[in-house]
């Protein structure tokens, strides 16, 4: 194998130094502020999803991720692939603050040339392991990394974070068999539960959390994972104390040579009043007004302070 | 002018009054493409089926054995590349009535970037037996392939733009399968296109008479069943063919006239601009058109480039 | 809707005249000694599946199926669609047997200008509602025509006979969610659990019944289903009384607004000695010896007298 | 003379010795594709992922991340409709290593019938960005190309055949990408062929010099990229050019040729034999390729008649 030797002897990056929840909220604050104003000034791009998911993006590169900011390709370094690409602006936010690269250039999101491209591009950016963009693909590629990892007895971990609309493509589910078929225990699935997709279904009364119908509110998400042979852990997506808990629960279990899945418990444009719970901020491009109230609820003047 | 998605989307809407066996069958993306405007209105002939393009296609298979006929609402890359294999078996090969709006076609396609857009799309469905292809220029088109595909018996692909471009034809422009048109006479050259391109090769031509460069301008919207005689008829005398398409010079529009040409007009050359086999990024409209080399004004470049090199090559 | 009153004004088909177990065990080993003769005529074709499926078919089309020979497309017909396309021959040779096309026109399958193709041909062969090969589209279309069902509130039921590998495809997988969505309480799958696909994985002792891996044996399937919103019922698929009765459940529990899946226990090669059990005889063409073993065994000659 | 799809089998068996990288990532046809000689000897280096193509794709893709370069077993067609979507983003656009095997291309698979036939295989890989498109006449040329691909970088799609054909080349036979052959030379017409369709050909041609027509045999094994120049020395100064493939006539072979004579030399006339835009059906070989028009006697007579009517029309 080309790069064996490379691996085997290469060291396994460490965790980051322990940042307390305190400091992670702040730094979920400050990505977020970025999202909202990035696409603003680049004029296109999603709000809801990078939103719901970026207390989960931060908990992994501020907390559990074993990866090395100035060593992106370290052979040995845990995997992570947004499976849900068009969040791209949220994972390129929590990756600039882990000094990836400047947080400045987060202004050339979506311009021409530049290496934040609308959906991850694993050729571009340092530190995105898998393109994405096209629904449905990187569970695949992550049951290939964790496969590969296991035949060539290589200790990391690979995380891969999905949307709950995304859920509904079948190769997704082709993954999820495939997973448990080769009982990888070094993968791990977080699914954003935010309950909304870009259009779906009408919201049925007293069943759906938000405008439209939760992409799964009409099944057992947790009896069908189980009923694949994964390991199930139940998470509100918000709260880092349970969110690292879960990180824990996944990593001591992994002897029992099943995949995880944490089904964490979202809301679609969480953290910014006027984009919480509605499917309309899929995607959106907030105007000076806006900008100025998420500034204020983020928090993000006593920071610029 | 308005966005050929809205035309769709508004004629569909229309047209589900006085077709009732009309409906709409979505993947999760009805307020980009439109399909929503016919949603409203027909809530109950309005199928969603959620971020599932296969599965969309063997249900609208499933509704037109029962006498609907569907219209699917995706991106056109994920129906052409998700979704090619029950397209194939279940439409084409059955002769189904389904007809396939792909949406977001080529480049333009909000700063999505390479994932979503779509500059295989014609060579793919041209090359797929029975299905008609048919890339119309502007919203005036637009509206009539819709209303035409609406009723045509027979899968049907139609390739839609996402943003408004220059008129082309008239109001009450009549289309007809097939037909090629001459918009511009010119003697030098003759610059063929298709789709929402063909706005911008005709501004191309507007440069290029500045310049002294008397180009044709002929656009084919329908690239499959191709009409080889009112091609060739287009064509007449001309001895230097230019196709310039938002597609890849492999098998598009370019690859259709070659076959053409190189069997029934040896003597003329064809050229062709359009993308590389190369992929393309995220930008704004104007950047990417200006680099991928399909702005009027690099369009005109190049035709002056090409009849200035002899025999030149296209890479 | 241009069939609309075609369709509302005709009349259903009625079910099969009533027809003893004991005449279908009859036709069912007919219909296995034409799969194999036919595919040895043919010189190729596949007889695992087909052999496998037999009963099921001869239950639906001898006993369950409102369909009707001489009207093979009736508007009000139930619908059947044969998702494991492969297993055509076993289709053709029931569809024979209940008189959509004479018994010798078996002989044509698999030669040139046939009406009997490889896999199901709609446009060619009567009696056949859905063309299918590629596996995994099936329950898709079985989807639309139920949901259409519905929408112009037409009284039919629609049955989807898919094999258990063929469930790894994705696209099963984006239906079942589907048909769980809309409520097609209209719409039955049944799955051809006969323990073996084309190649798969090698068979683990002590878990897999016959020479390679089953191809669900590390999941649970029942819960799997249920977890989506289906109706399960858990069938031997070679006991006719089993079979009939799952088919009555099913219809007697269409109010509950569910789908409903059979999960047929089968037995891949069933009723023939050397095709019993071995992913060896998922296509094959038989020799004179083996021909006239599987006569015997099906009792060919004392139906010939 | 041995299959193509054993060469293939055999090969990586073979080389799976010396390259500690070769896996194989199979869709639950091994025993069909000959990836089963290859899981025999390297069980810990062949990845079953059952009936899923997409997924497929996605492992290999994941697997190559890791320095590994895996060669997909499956049906041709399942690859190029089922699967395109990913081999699209996570293979033409990521760069990646993965080797498309494929096998049972064109019409013959086993009277399996058109689900199963790929007819548009070469136009869809071509179009798609990026793409190496390979089609060896024979075994001898199965192996070398499957050599070569086993070491070059990068995405490559390869047609195999699933039954023998008369021998084209010598043993030692040494692939080099891009070059077009000329198998035989003839003053009358150039036939132009590719994958194992060249052995028909060279067939069809012995019959056509019996009848006094003298006809070169021009073998494009690499459809993708095209090497232009090598085709142009191969095609000298022939006026009359007749492409003939186990594929459409729209996009493929024939409709690269024509990309090419169009641009570079006006003058020459492309006929195109191949599948007119129609599904196969189920059948033994020799049926298959006679009502196709693929066999080497219906190829001569096809020749016959282009060369008797000028300016012929291919439908
Ligand atoms: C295969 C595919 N189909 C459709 C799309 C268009 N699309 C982008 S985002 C989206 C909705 C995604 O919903 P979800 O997975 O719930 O993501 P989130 O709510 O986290 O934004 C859709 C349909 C796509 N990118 N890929
Ligand atoms: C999409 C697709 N991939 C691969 C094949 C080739 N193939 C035909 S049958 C078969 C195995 C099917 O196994 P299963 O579904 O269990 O059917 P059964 O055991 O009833 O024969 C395969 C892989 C196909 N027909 N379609
Ligand atoms: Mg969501
Ligand atoms: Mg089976």
């Amino acid at each position: 194998m080309k790069t064996e030797e490379a691996a085997s002897t290469s060291r396994r990056p460490a965790k980051a130094p322990g940042c307390s929840i305190a400091e992670m909220q702040a730094t979920a604050r400050s990505a977020r502020w970025h999202i909202l104003h990035t696409v603003a000034n680049s004029k296109a791009g999603h709000i809801g999803g990078p939103l719901s998911m970026t207390d989960l993006v931060v908990a992994l590169y501020f907390s559990e991720l074993r990866i090395d900011p100035e060593w992106p390709d370290a052979p040995l370094r845990d995997r992570f692939v947004l499976s849900k690409g068009h969040s791209a602006i949220g994972l390129y936010s929590v990756l600039a603050l882990r000094g990836y690269f400047p947080v400045s250039e987060l202004a050339t999101f979506d311009h021409g040339n530049s290496r934040l491209q609308g959906h991850p591009d694993m050729k571009l950016t340092p530190g995105v392991d898998v393109s994405t963009g096209s629904l449905g693909q990187g569970l695949s590629a992550g049951v290939g990394i964790a496969l590969g990892a296991k035949m060539r007895g290589l200790d990391f971990r690979t995380w891969v974070l999905l949307g709950d609309g995304e859920l509904q493509e079948g190769m997704v589910w082709e993954a999820i068999n495939s997973a448990a078929r080769y009982g990888l225990s070094n993968l791990t699935a977080i699914v954003d539960l935010n309950g909304l997709q870009q259009f779906g279904w009408p919201r049925v009364e007293g069943r759906d959390r938000f405008d439209r119908s939760e992409p799964w509110s009409h099944v057992d998400l947790e009896a069908i994972f189980r009923g694949f042979g994964w390991n199930v852990v139940q998470v509100d997506g918000h709260d880092f104390a349970a969110i690292l808990a879960a990180f824990e629960e996944v990593r001591e279990r992994a002897d029992e040579g099943r995949p995880a899945v944490i089904l964490a418990r979202t809301v679609k444009g969480e953290g910014i009043s006027f984009t919480r719970g509605t499917y309309k901020w899929h995607n959106g491009v907030a105007d000076e007004q806006q900008l100025a109230t998420a500034r204020a609820e983020l928090g993000m003047d006593e920071v610029a302070r | 002018m308005r966005a050929q998605r809205e035309v769709w989307g508004e004629t569909l809407a229309l047209l589900g009054e006085s077709d009732p066996t009309l409906v709409v069958v979505d993947g999760d993306l009805a307020n980009s493409t439109k399909a929503d405007l016919f949603a409203r209105r027909f809530p109950e002939r309005f199928v969603e089926v959620g971020i599932a393009e296969q599965n969309m296609v063997g249900i609208a298979f499933g509704l037109w054995t029962l006498g609907y006929r569907p219209w699917l609402s995706t991106f056109g890359v994920f129906l052409t590349h998700r979704a090619l294999d029950p397209i194939r078996m279940l439409v084409s090969q059955t002769g189904a009535s389904v007809r396939l709006a792909g949406s977001y076609s080529g480049l333009l396609n909000g700063s999505s970037g390479k994932t979503h857009q779509d500059v295989e799309d014609l060579a793919i469905m041209r090359a797929m037996p029975h299905m008609t292809v048919i890339a119309p220029a502007d919203d005036i088109e637009a509206e009539a392939v819709t209303r035409w595909a609406s009723d045509h018996e027979g899968p049907v692909y139609v390739r839609f733009a996402r943003d408004a471009v220059g008129r082309v034809f008239p109001e009450g422009y009549e289309f007809i399968p097939g037909r090629t048109l001459v918009l511009r006479t010119g003697a030098e050259v003759a610059l063929v296109s298709t789709g929402v391109q063909t706005s911008r090769v005709l501004e191309a031509a507007e440069a290029l008479a500045r310049q002294g460069v008397d180009a044709a301008v002929i656009h084919v919207p329908t690239l499959k069943p191709l009409d080889a005689e009112s091609l060739l008829d287009s064509l007449g005398e001309h001895s230097t063919v230019i196709t310039v398409e938002e597609h890849s010079v492999l098998g598009g529009l370019g690859g259709a006239v070659s076959e053409v040409v190189a069997e029934r007009r040896p003597g003329m050359t064809v050229h062709r601009i359009g993308l590389l086999d190369e992929w393309s990024e995220s930008g704004p409209n104007a950047f990417l058109l200006d680099k991928y080399g399909l702005s009027s004004m690099r369009v005109a470049e190049q035709v002056v480039d090409l009849l200035g090199t002899a025999g030149a090559t296209a890479p």
